[in-house]
């Protein structure tokens, strides 16, 4: 069935509310209004209210009531409606929801889902856009999860629900709707913690997740077109855990890599790779990792933002230079 | 047990623009006043979705239906006087002094580049609730260096059910802040009811809980508005402390010109609003002292259109600001990581 | 003007343990297990403190003055149900069920390793106010799952001004939650006064902004504390939703092991406290109904003290968790990264 | 005169209080009680309630109210108790604080300084010694000044005061006390964004900040005994802006570097600076960069706390290996 990541993701959570009765939804508009960007469409319809509520407005309050839900024995999947908003939920989130297994020495998990949209190139509102999920390389306890297509996202978040400690899903606006792709209608997972070589090549790896994945397949392609260059492109799909060993496979094998990603440059996860490859594989290396990124200024506003988001042109120059002799 | 009792919404005109309260002493001219703020208010909100609709403007909330509550929460401020509010308050910042084409200028999606920072108006706040917690220490701080400084900081009733709202009016009442806390209650946040925000009868019953009085008002009524506006500013400015106005309104049309509120509200109430329309209501008032009439009332419609398409042409005239200026906007110093990204966004300018 | 009203703080002994309220229908034993239960805690509580100035334990905060309020926010409650609180209601943990050598080892500083998650205690909260909003999610899953379980959130006056504190208000009332929010008023925020922390009369008048009924208790009084505690669990467990209780109390002691209130507090308030004392109260009235005398009393102290001794002993026997298990409690399931960081802190334990 | 952190401190926001009367400082605990470190002892005594406040028992509020009276034209310096209460914050701290400027395109600044202890060995309850200082790394707009010593805290603290934007200030607890050093009783500042270095080197560069460049100058001056190797210290006093400058420089001289900080790894600025080292000198890098950081899990509890703080033997250990022919 051809769907885009919006209709995956929601086929997704009617599959778990279907198989697991302790799965419940929670957030701002996510019933009757199916949530602003509909992925939870018809499922407060078919579930009732108990299973699928909305919230009042108040993020601290979804991630924590939801900790106290994922204690008692419920897999809460809440929906934070922009991701630049978790900051308010950012202690019940980092003290709580991601401490809960270490504090209670295992007595008690917090199995629990967050959803959040997130991205450039839509033209939102402030706050709307940001990337955020660099900042959760330094808040251990909690996973990280950022699909790049329809079939990746619906069995990624299968996934994530399954999962015994918190799962932060961050969803691409841009890519809600922007392509379909055949995804089954049965429930299947994908591992957490396991990158995807998108594109194989030997002269040099390419390293992105969420909507940068398509931008560098993209420019990947334009390379071989245009100088026969062999790019390989890996999708991240999760960057906590970081699938290291299939980034230093690549590497090994390209002795060239660039990363890139939206958030902001500073500490993101090209920072992470990069300081992995080095440790790593540094005596592979041919050339410097360049970083393709976002700049270390907030998101800034819908006129701006084209030249804020890493474009193919950027991702070409950074693979035209580390492919120089 | 502990119970709040409530008094009805404080009324001067009811639904059809009778008198049934205190009328505030007002010049003609400042009635007038207000009701030209409140067709300029609907005016522009709906040019505004028009402008969207052609790709010209980004998302947009209307206003329409809120202009009494919008107007009123604003205009007994004085120039020294500051607001802070949600996105939903473009009237009360046109009433502070915000020129339509700045104010238009920003809805193309751009920066406010130029900002009016001497209207005394926080950037409109994205961040539900947030703008309460600066509205009180705006309020603070005016209060420490010793200024005759008024605070108003408003947000809708979805917007309570946040911790810094909360936060916001339990400092209120610790510092005696002069600051008045105005929740516009429209009846919904998207696609929530207000009964599904807060179990309370009320929003203003929240006030006794943090020892800051509060008051149900009429949101549909100007005058209402206005002087129980006046009423807590006056009461601010005298070092008096905070006051809480719950200012019960309703939300005409869409969330923003993202959302469709057929999937969620029952048209009926809809209606039900547009027969206590604050236009209307007002409107009915001047006309009975002979300020206003159909004819009079449509010249200055069309004067504020004029007006308006004016501030457009204006404001898609003005020069988008250099994309460069993200660097400048981020920090008053600048560093060489922010000198070296700077270049890199420069380099890609030049196509 | 909205206003609140306001009874006097509920109570059955007055300060002088004479009868000024409906004594709840309490077994002998029951009544007993509650004097047990404070003397328990009085006794531990000073136990620790020992402990920490010889080394033995870590940082502790007294809960001298408020064994009523923390024995009897807990006793009503029944296995199934659940308790979320702050560091300063060990002796509701006690009585939810918690083992003396286990609660003792958490305080040599090592995690709570064989946490007993059976007693239904989340373990005590270090962010303040936070634990409340699990105790409200912790409500919504019991009542979602249609269980018959009621649950407790307990925090201190100061935890009030927390924004999380005060969603979790909202959300019982929205959600009519099967919940018991207590306050705790013991006059002081390490440093900062109750009449600092908010400008409300009382903290309970907090419920009624938010449709929460609340009630005002006399916290030193350990038979008002049950009867309003067991009202407000049957209410809940009955489906009637959630109630807000301060208990009016006293923290005697210093906030902490490492706090110096002489810097902040005037001991003759502390005085005045001490005549109210919880224990001698209670036992006064235990005396009137023949119950206990200070021969039965000390004997019981005696061996309180033998059991907390011998608890201690158990405590320090306990082999600490090895250090790499912190990689076992961070993720369920561990991956390279982690086995990677394992291995060396296993390198570094071998010296 | 020889003064602990404590006391520098003190003087540092005494001076302050003295010369600017926009200069307020709110927070926790700091009026009549000094502080629970007594940074603030007397100073509520000395400059009044409406100088020197306490506040309620809110972080957001304390951010978000300092936010309205940085933009009002005071200087408002905030104590968060602890580091780790910070996340309760964040929103009104990276939403708001650190894009005031930003949102309102310069038309209003937000001179705010935020005053918070953090650090491990202490012994403290949870959340009261976590490092956190690396998630501000992905949050733009906001400075972040970490001490690691008297004479630095009260420079650095001043300049913090005198910055038109906001400052995040880490003060480590274990350096409070441990020792003093000559502060000079005058007002001076060290400028924000320039690096320390603390001990010339020529064979490796050990780079450090707050309470780990203590421990990484014994490490060095272990390493100097025990086998005469020259190790460099940078002491990088500022972590946003960093001092590339200074990191370039001294890598270039010695080709080696080993990165030292307590918080966790991922993401942290060991990330950064190791990503920074391979874009700008990998070609004078003779061994791959060294991370010795605290591990990707929470700050544990006291009893385990020695085993996840880097030691001097953990960092010795890394000198060797970079230092290996
Ligand atoms: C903290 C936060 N959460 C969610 C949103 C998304 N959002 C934008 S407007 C809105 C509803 C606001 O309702 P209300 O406060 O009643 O204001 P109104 O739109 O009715 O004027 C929501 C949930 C947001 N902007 N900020
Ligand atoms: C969010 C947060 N801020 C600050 C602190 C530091 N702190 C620990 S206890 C305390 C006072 C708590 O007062 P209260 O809520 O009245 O509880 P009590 O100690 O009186 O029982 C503070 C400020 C903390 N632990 N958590
Ligand atoms: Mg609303
Ligand atoms: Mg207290």
């Amino acid at each position: 069935m051809q769907s885009t990541m919006v209709e995956a993701l929601n086929q997704a959570l009617e599959l778990e509310l279907q198989r697991d009765k302790r799965v419940v939804l929670l957030g701002q508009d996510i019933g009757p209004n199916g949530g602003v960007f509909r992925v939870t469409e018809h499922l407060q319809k078919k579930f009732g209210e108990s299973r699928v509520f909305d919230t009042p407005l108040s993020e601290s309050a979804i991630i924590g009531s939801s900790v106290g839900m994922a204690v008692y024995g419920l897999r809460p999947v809440a929906e934070i409606q922009f991701a630049g908003f978790l900051f308010l939920s950012m202690s019940q989130l980092v003290t709580q929801a991601a401490r809960m297994r270490f504090r209670s020495a295992c007595a008690f998990g917090c199995p629990l889902v967050i959803r959040s949209p997130f991205g450039g190139g839509v033209r939102t509102p402030e706050l709307h856009s940001d990337s955020v999920e660099g900042v959760f390389l330094q808040t251990p306890g909690i996973k990280v999860v950022l699909p790049s297509n329809p079939y990746d996202a619906k069995g990624l978040l299968a996934a994530a629900v399954d999962d015994p400690d918190p799962v932060l899903f961050l969803e691409h606006i841009k890519l809600y709707r922007s392509f379909r792709q055949d995804v089954p209608e049965e429930r299947y997972t994908i591992p957490l913690g396991k990158a995807n070589v998108v594109r194989e090549g030997t002269d040099v790896s390419l390293i992105a997740y969420g909507a940068m994945v398509h931008t560098a397949q993209e420019a990947a392609k334009k390379l071989h077109e245009q100088r026969g260059a062999s790019v390989e492109v890996i999708d991240l799909r999760t960057i906590w855990p970081l699938d290291e060993a299939a980034i230093v496979a690549s590497v090994e094998k390209t002795g060239r890599a660039v990363i890139v990603h939206e958030a902001p440059r500073a500490g993101g996860l090209g920072a992470e790779i990069t300081a992995i490859i080095n440790e790593r594989c540094l005596y592979s290396l041919l050339k410097p990792v360049e970083r393709v990124t976002g700049y270390d200024v907030p998101f800034p506003v819908p006129g701006h933002e084209d030249h804020y988001v890493p474009t193919v042109r950027r991702i070409s120059d950074a693979l035209e230079r580390v492919l120089a002799e | 047990m502990i119970t709040a009792t409530q008094d009805a919404p404080f009324q001067v005109l009811d639904p059809e623009g009778q008198v049934v309260g205190p009328v505030p002493a007002l010049s003609d001219d400042r009635l007038l006043a207000l009701f030209r703020w409140m067709w300029q208010a609907r005016t522009l909100s709906n040019k505004i979705i028009a402008l969207q609709r052609q790709g010209r403007a980004t998302t947009f909330g209307s206003l329409v239906g809120q202009e009494a509550a919008a107007v009123g929460l604003a205009a007994p401020l004085q120039p020294q006087d500051w607001l802070a509010t949600s996105y939903r308050e473009l009237a009360s910042h046109l009433v502070k002094g915000v020129p339509l084409p700045t104010m238009l200028f920003s809805f193309r999606g751009s920066s406010r580049d130029h900002y009016p920072a001497e209207t005394h108006c926080l950037p409109i706040q994205i961040v539900i609730g947030t703008q309460m917690l600066h509205a009180v220490g705006l309020a603070m701080a005016a209060k420490i260096a010793g200024d005759p400084v008024v605070v108003v900081g408003a947000c809708g009733d979805g917007a309570t059910s946040e911790g810094d709202f909360n936060e916001a009016l339990n400092w209120a009442g610790v510092y005696k802040a002069p600051v008045v806390l105005v929740v516009q209650n429209n009846g919904w946040a998207i696609s929530v009811p207000r009964h599904k925000q807060s179990a309370a009868q009320t929003l203003a019953a929240r006030g006794a809980g943090f020892g800051v009085p509060s008051r149900l008002v009429d949101g549909n009524d100007i005058l209402a508005m206005y002087s129980a506006m006046s009423d807590a500013v006056d009461r601010a400015r005298a070092g008096e402390g905070p006051t809480l106005i719950e200012a019960l309104t309703y939300r005409i049309g869409a969330h923003t010109t993202a959302d469709d509120p057929t999937r969620y509200r029952d048209p009926a109430e809809v209606e039900a609003w547009k027969a206590k329309d604050p236009i209307a209501r007002f409107k009915h008032y001047l006309v009975g002292r002979g300020l206003t009439d159909d004819a009079r009332e449509s010249a200055m419609i069309t004067q504020l259109e004029d007006e308006i398409n004016a501030a457009v042409e204006e404001a898609e005239a003005m020069p988008l600001p250099s994309p460069e200026k993200i660097f400048d906007w981020a920090y008053a110093n600048p560093f060489p990581r922010i000198e070296e990204q700077r270049a890199t966004l420069k380099h890609y300018l030049t196509e």
